[in-house]
C-alpha cells in the first residue's frame, strides 16, 4: 500500500538526499537494480539511513528495516528465517551497510550469521570511515588517511574484511567498485544466485567526497584509481577459489590516488613508498590465490 | 490437558511450543539455558515445526526474533540477566516497532558482583522499555501466563512485547506439577498469528522504523503509552477467556487474606508464595496479615492496588532488586507513589531481600511482617537479612 | 508437609532422586510435591544437597527446606567433607541412609533411623555405582512415597536402564532397615 | 488507570476509515527535490556526444537518459534531481559535458 507521490525507474527514488557525488547511492542502484521487488532490505543508521527515508516519506520501494548499527546481518537472518517459514524462501534479504557497521560494531552478528550459513546477501559499503556522524576513522580507514578521529593520518593497516568473510567458508564473496558497474552488476547477481545455497557477501568500494575531502565530480575516477593502483584489487571467491576479476599488471602511481584527496594531503613520499609495498604485497597475495 | 512435572523453563518451553512459534533465535545463560536447549530438540524432532537460529548473542537472539517476526510469524527467545542486559538497546526497537514477542525471561542478577542466582534486577532494569512485565509465582503460572501474554500482546489496541518473568532456580529448576493444555485447546485460545501492523512484505511494502523527526516522536511514545492503558483495560478480559478455557483464575494483582489484615506485604514472583505460606502460618497464631502479588507489574495496576490494600493500616513492599540512590526499591515506589493519592494513604515500608539468589525464607518473611506490626518502620528501606559485617566483608592488613 | 533434605556426592544422582520423588508423589499419586535444587559451582565428588517439599495440599512455599523432617544421606563420607547433616533437625527428624552400619558416634544415632546398603544394590543391579535409584527406593520404603509410583517414574525416567534401576530401588525398599 | 490519556476521544478521530498504523513507519513513496541543491549544472555538446551511455551508467541520481538510434539519438537529464556532482562531465570520454554555474535559483 505504498502510496507513490513521485515517479522513479528504478527501486529507489532519483532524489535521495545523499551528498552529491556519493559513492553509495550509486551503488545503491545497482544493488537495488540486481535485487528486484521480490526483496527486503535491512539498513543500519548511517548513511544508507538515506535510504530508509525520514517519517512518513521513504525513498526505497521495497520493503525495509532500518535496524541498530550492530546487528544488521542479525535482522536479515531473523527476516530470512520468517519468509522460510511461511514458503517465501524467494524473498531475496540484503543487509546494506557501512564500513563501521559491519567491520567495527556489526563484526559480530555478521560473523554469527556467516557461520550458521544464513542465506542472507551483504553488501557492505565501505566509505572507510564513520561518515553520517561526521568522518571518523573506523577499522577500515586506510593507513595514513585523515579522519576527525586520526587528524595526524591513521597509523596501522585497516582491517582485512575480505580474509575475515573468507574464513567463514561461504558460498560467494567479492570485492566491486562503484568505478567498474559492469564488474559489480555480475558479481550482484551470482552473490543472488549465492543466497540459494548461503550466505553472499559483496564488500563495494565507495568513495565520499564529503570525507575524503574529494572533488564530488571525481567520485568515480577516484574508484576507478583505486583498482588500478591496487589499493583495492577486484577479486571474488567462489566456493572458496579465489580469482582476479580485474587485473592490474601495471599499478598507476599512487599519487595519481591521492592527490585527488584531500585526506592524503601532507602524506609523505616515504609513507607513499610503504603504502605501495603493502598494496602490492596485498595484490602478490591475491595472485597466489590468497586473500 | 495432562499433568505433569515441569520446572519453569520447561513450563515456559512449553508455553512457546503450544504457542507454535515459527522461529527461534536463542542463546544460552545461565538459567534459561534448559530452554535454549529443549526448544532446539523440539525443532530437531519435528515437535516445532521452527527455524532454529543459533545466535551468536543475546542482542542477535533478540534481532533475530524482532525481523522473523515482523515477516509475520511468532518468534521465540528467552534470556536471563546480563543478557537481557545485552539486548536493551533491541528490546526497545521491539517495543517501538509494535512487535508482540513474548519472551520468558529468568531472572537473575546483574553484574557486579557476579552472581548466577535469582533476583529481578535484570528485568527492572527494562521496566520502562516499552514491554509487559508478568512475574509468575510458580511454574504452572509460567506456562499459563506465557499464553495470556501472547493473547494480550497481539491484540490490535495492545501490540507490545512481553516478558514473562520467572525467578531464576526458584522457579526455572524447580520441578513442580503442572497442567499442560492440549495443543487444540491452545489453538483455539490462542489463534494463528495473524500481523496487521508493521509488517515487512514485498507484496506490500513499507520501510520500518525509519528516522522520526521531533515532531513525531513524542506521539509514537504516546501511542506505545495509550497502548498500555489498553493492555490494562484488556487484560482482565483476556484472563477471564484463559479461566473460561483452562480453568486456572488469574488476575493482574492477587490479594491473600487483605481484608482484615493489619499488615500486607507486596511482591513479586516466587517470593510471593513463601509469603503466602508464612501469612498462613501467621494466622495460625491469630496475626492478622496478608499479601499481595503483583503479577502484572507493567502495565502497572495502581488502581486496582489502591482497592485492593488502600484501606490496610500497615504495608509493606519486598523488592527483589535495589534501585541504588532511591530511598526505596523499585517496586516500593511504585506502590508508594499508587497510595498516596487515597485521602488517608497508608504508610509503606521498603524492604530489600533476596538479592543474588539468597533464599527469602519464611522467617524473613515474619520479620518483615514483625517490622510492620510492631511501628518498628523507617523512612528509607530496610535490607532484610543483611549481614552486620556487610561492610567489612573483604579485610586485608592495612 | 514433609521436608526433606537430601545430601551427597556430584555425580550421585541427588538431584534427579529429588525429582523423582517429587514426581512420584505429584504425578502417580496424585499429591503435590515440589524438588527444591540448589544449584552452584557443583563439580562431581564435591558435597550436593536438595530439597523436596510432599504434601497432600498445595505447596506455596518456595524456598530452601531450613528444618527437614527426613534428612537423606547418599553418601556418608559428606560428613567428612565438613557438611553439617544436623543443621535444623528436630527430634523427631529421620534419617535415610546409604550404609550398611552406622558408627554410633554419628551425630544421628538417637534418631530414628533407616539404613540400606545402596550401593552395592546399584553396584550388584544396574552395575553402576550411582545410588540414586537405591535411595528412592529407600525413601519408599520409609513411607514418603509408594514404591510402585517410584518405580514408575524411574522406568519413564531412566528410560533404557529404567528396569533395572526400577529393581534396584525395589530391592533397596525390601531390604531396607532401621534401629 | 491514569485517565488522562483520552483514548476513546482519540480513536474516533482516528476511525477514519482508514487504517492506522501504530509505530515508526514510511508509508509514502517521495523523492527529494534534490535539483535545488545544484550549484552546476551538465551541459552536453551534442555535436560532440557519441550516446555511448557513459554518463547515464555513472550517474548517482539516475537522471540521465541516453537514446542512441540512428535518427534521433538524444541525451536528456531530469533536473528535477540532478545534483550537479559533476560526474558525468568527469567521466564523459569526449568531454563533452562542461558544468555551468546556475544562475540563481534552479530552473529545470
Amino acid at each position: 500500500m505504498l502510496e507513490m507521490k513521485s515517479k522513479s525507474r528504478g527501486l529507489i527514488a532519483h532524489g535521495v538526499s545523499a551528498c552529491a557525488g556519493c559513492g553509495l547511492e550509486l551503488g545503491a542502484r545497482y544493488i537495488m537494480e540486481a535485487l528486484g521487488e521480490n526483496s527486503t532490505l535491512v539498513i543500519p543508521p548511517g548513511c544508507a539511513a538515506l535510504f530508509s527515508g525520514y517519517g512518513k516519506e521513504t525513498v526505497t520501494k521495497i520493503p525495509g528495516f532500518q535496524g541498530n548499527l550492530e546487528n544488521t546481518a542479525a535482522y536479515a537472518a531473523g527476516i530470512k528465517a520468517g519468509y522460510e517459514m511461511q514458503g517465501r524462501e524467494d524473498i531475496t534479504v540484503l543487509g546494506m551497510a557501512g564500513d563501521g557497521a559491519t567491520v567495527d560494531i556489526g563484526l559480530q552478528s555478521l560473523s554469527g550469521a556467516l557461520e550458521r550459513g544464513d542465506k542472507i546477501l551483504y553488501v557492505c559499503y565501505d566509505n572507510e570511515a564513520y561518515m553520517n556522524t561526521g568522518v571518523q576513522g573506523s577499522a577500515s580507514t586506510p593507513t595514513y588517511a585523515w579522519t576527525t578521529t586520526t587528524p595526524g593520518g591513521k597509523q596501522g593497516y585497516r582491517k582485512n574484511l575480505a580474509k575475515i568473510v573468507d574464513a567463514h567458508r561461504i558460498p560467494y564473496l567479492a570485492t566491486a567498485s562503484i568505478g567498474f558497474v559492469e564488474d559489480f552488476r555480475k558479481k550482484l547477481a551470482k552473490a543472488k544466485e549465492a543466497t540459494k545455497t548461503g550466505p553472499a557477501f559483496i564488500h563495494l568500494f565507495a568513495p565520499c567526497p564529503t570525507g575524503w575531502r574529494s572533488r564530488p565530480d571525481t567520485s568515480v575516477e577516484i574508484a576507478q584509481l583505486a583498482v588500478t593502483t591496487r589499493c583495492w584489487p577486484l577479486f571474488e571467491i567462489v566456493d572458496g577459489v579465489l580469482s582476479i576479476t580485474k587485473e592490474v599488471k601495471k599499478p598507476k602511481p599512487l599519487t595519481d590516488y591521492f592527490k585527488l584527496q584531500g585526506r592524503f594531503k601532507g602524506i609523505s613520499d616515504e609513507q607513499v613508498e610503504a603504502v605501495r609495498q603493502e598494496v602490492d604485497a596485498a595484490y602478490d597475495r591475491l595472485m597466489e590465490g590468497r586473500v | 490437558m495432562k499433568r505433569v512435572m515441569l520446572d519453569g523453563n520447561g513450563a515456559a518451553t512449553e508455553g512457546m511450543r503450544l504457542a507454535r512459534i515459527r522461529v527461534v533465535s536463542a542463546y544460552p545463560i545461565t538459567p534459561q539455558s534448559p530452554i535454549s536447549e529443549k526448544l532446539a530438540d523440539y525443532v530437531t524432532d519435528g515437535t516445532l515445526d521452527a527455524k532454529y537460529i543459533r545466535v551468536e548473542s543475546e542482542h542477535s537472539a533478540m534481532s533475530c526474533a524482532i525481523g522473523a517476526q515482523l515477516t509475520g510469524v511468532r518468534a521465540g527467545t528467552a534470556t536471563a540477566s546480563v543478557g537481557l542486559a545485552l539486548m536493551h538497546e533491541v528490546l526497545g526497537v521491539a517495543a517501538g516497532c509494535r512487535v508482540p514477542i513474548v519472551m520468558p525471561v529468568v531472572n537473575r542478577s546483574l553484574v557486579s558482583p557476579w552472581s548466577l542466582w535469582c533476583d529481578h534486577q535484570d528485568a527492572m532494569a527494562e521496566r520502562d522499555g516499552g514491554w509487559m512485565q508478568f512475574y509468575a509465582e510458580s511454574a504452572q503460572e509460567v506456562l499459563d501466563l506465557i499464553l495470556i501474554a501472547y493473547k494480550l500482546a497481539e491484540k490490535n489496541d495492545v501490540l507490545l512485547p512481553a516478558m514473562v518473568c520467572l525467578d531464576g532456580f526458584f522457579l526455572s529448576h524447580m520441578p513442580d506439577a503442572v497442567y499442560v493444555p492440549a495443543q487444540e485447546d491452545v489453538d483455539k485460545f490462542l489463534p494463528a498469528y495473524k500481523n496487521d501492523n508493521l509488517k515487512l512484505d514485498p507484496d506490500d511494502p513499507m520501510f520500518i522504523n525509519d528516522l522520526t523527526g521531533s515532531n513525531e516522536f513524542m506521539e509514537m511514545r504516546f501511542q506505545q503509552a495509550v497502548a498500555f492503558d489498553y493492555a490494562q483495560d484488556l487484560m482482565p478480559g483476556v484472563m477471564a477467556e484463559f479461566e473460561e478455557a483452562f480453568g486456572r483464575k488469574y488476575s493482574m494483582v492477587e490479594a491473600y487474606e487483605c481484608e482484615d489484615a493489619e499488615a500486607v506485604l507486596v511482591s513479586l514472583g516466587s517470593m510471593s508464595g513463601t509469603i503466602k505460606h508464612t501469612v498462613d502460618m501467621m494466622r495460625e497464631q491469630g496475626r492478622k496479615v496478608g499479601m499481595l502479588k503483583i503479577t502484572s507489574f507493567r502495565p502497572f495496576p495502581a488502581e486496582a492496588i489502591r482497592e485492593l490494600i488502600g484501606h490496610v493500616p500497615h504495608i509493606g513492599v519486598i523488592d527483589r532488586s535495589a534501585s541504588l540512590g532511591s530511598e526505596t526499591g523499585p517496586v516500593c515506589n511504585e506502590v508508594r507513589s499508587a497510595l498516596q493519592v487515597l485521602d488517608k494513604a497508608p504508610e509503606v515500608q521498603g524492604f530489600v531481600a533476596g538479592l543474588g539468589g539468597r533464599d527469602v525464607p519464611p522467617t524473613t518473611i515474619e520479620e518483615a511482617f514483625d517490622t510492620l506490626l510492631n511501628d518498628k518502620t523507617v523512612a528509607a528501606v530496610k535490607w532484610l537479612d543483611v549481614q552486620d559485617n556487610a561492610l567489612r566483608l573483604r579485610e586485608v592488613d592495612a | 508437609m514433609k521436608q526433606i533434605k537430601l545430601y551427597g556426592i556430584g555425580g550421585q544422582g541427588v538431584v534427579t532422586a529429588a525429582k523423582i520423588i517429587a514426581e512420584a508423589v505429584a504425578i502417580e499419586e496424585g499429591q503435590y510435591a515440589q524438588a527444591v535444587p540448589a544449584y552452584g559451582h557443583e563439580r562431581r565428588g564435591a558435597p550436593v544437597y536438595s530439597d523436596v517439599m510432599l504434601s497432600d495440599k498445595p505447596i506455596k512455599l518456595k524456598s530452601f527446606v531450613y528444618h527437614p523432617d527426613y534428612v537423606v544421606i547418599f553418601d556418608m563420607s559428606v560428613l567428612d567433607k565438613g557438611v553439617d547433616v544436623m543443621k535444623g533437625v528436630s527430634p523427631d527428624t529421620v534419617f535415610i541412609i546409604n550404609e550398611e552400619c552406622v558408627d554410633p558416634s554419628h551425630p544421628f544415632h538417637k534418631h530414628k533411623t533407616y539404613y540400606v546398603g545402596a550401593r552395592r544394590i546399584a553396584v550388584d543391579v544396574i552395575k553402576r555405582d550411582i545410588p540414586n535409584s537405591s535411595m528412592c527406593g529407600a525413601m519408599a520404603g520409609a513411607g514418603l512415597v509408594g514404591i510402585e509410583a517410584t518405580k514408575a517414574v524411574i522406568t519413564r525416567k531412566f528410560k533404557k536402564a529404567g528396569e533395572i534401576n526400577a529393581a534396584a530401588a525395589q530391592q533397596a525398599c525390601d531390604e531396607l532397615r532401621s534401629n | 488507570m491514569p485517565q488522562q490519556l483520552s483514548r476513546h476521544a482519540m480513536n474516533s478521530a482516528a476511525t477514519s476509515g482508514k487504517k492506522a498504523l501504530k509505530g515508526p513507519v514510511a508509508t509514502v513513496f517521495l523523492a527529494t527535490n534534490t535539483g535545488s541543491w545544484r550549484l552546476e549544472r551538465p551541459v552536453i555538446n551534442g555535436e560532440e556526444c557519441i550516446y555511448c551511455g557513459t554518463c547515464q551508467k555513472f550517474c548517482p541520481t539516475n537522471v540521465i537518459t541516453v537514446t542512441k538510434a540512428d535518427d534521433d539519438s538524444s541525451v536528456v537529464i531530469d533536473f528535477e534531481y540532478c545534483k550537479g556532482c559533476g560526474i558525468c562531465a568527469n567521466r564523459c570520454p569526449k568531454q563533452c559535458i562542461s558544468m555551468v554555474p546556475e544562475e540563481g535559483v534552479c530552473k529545470s
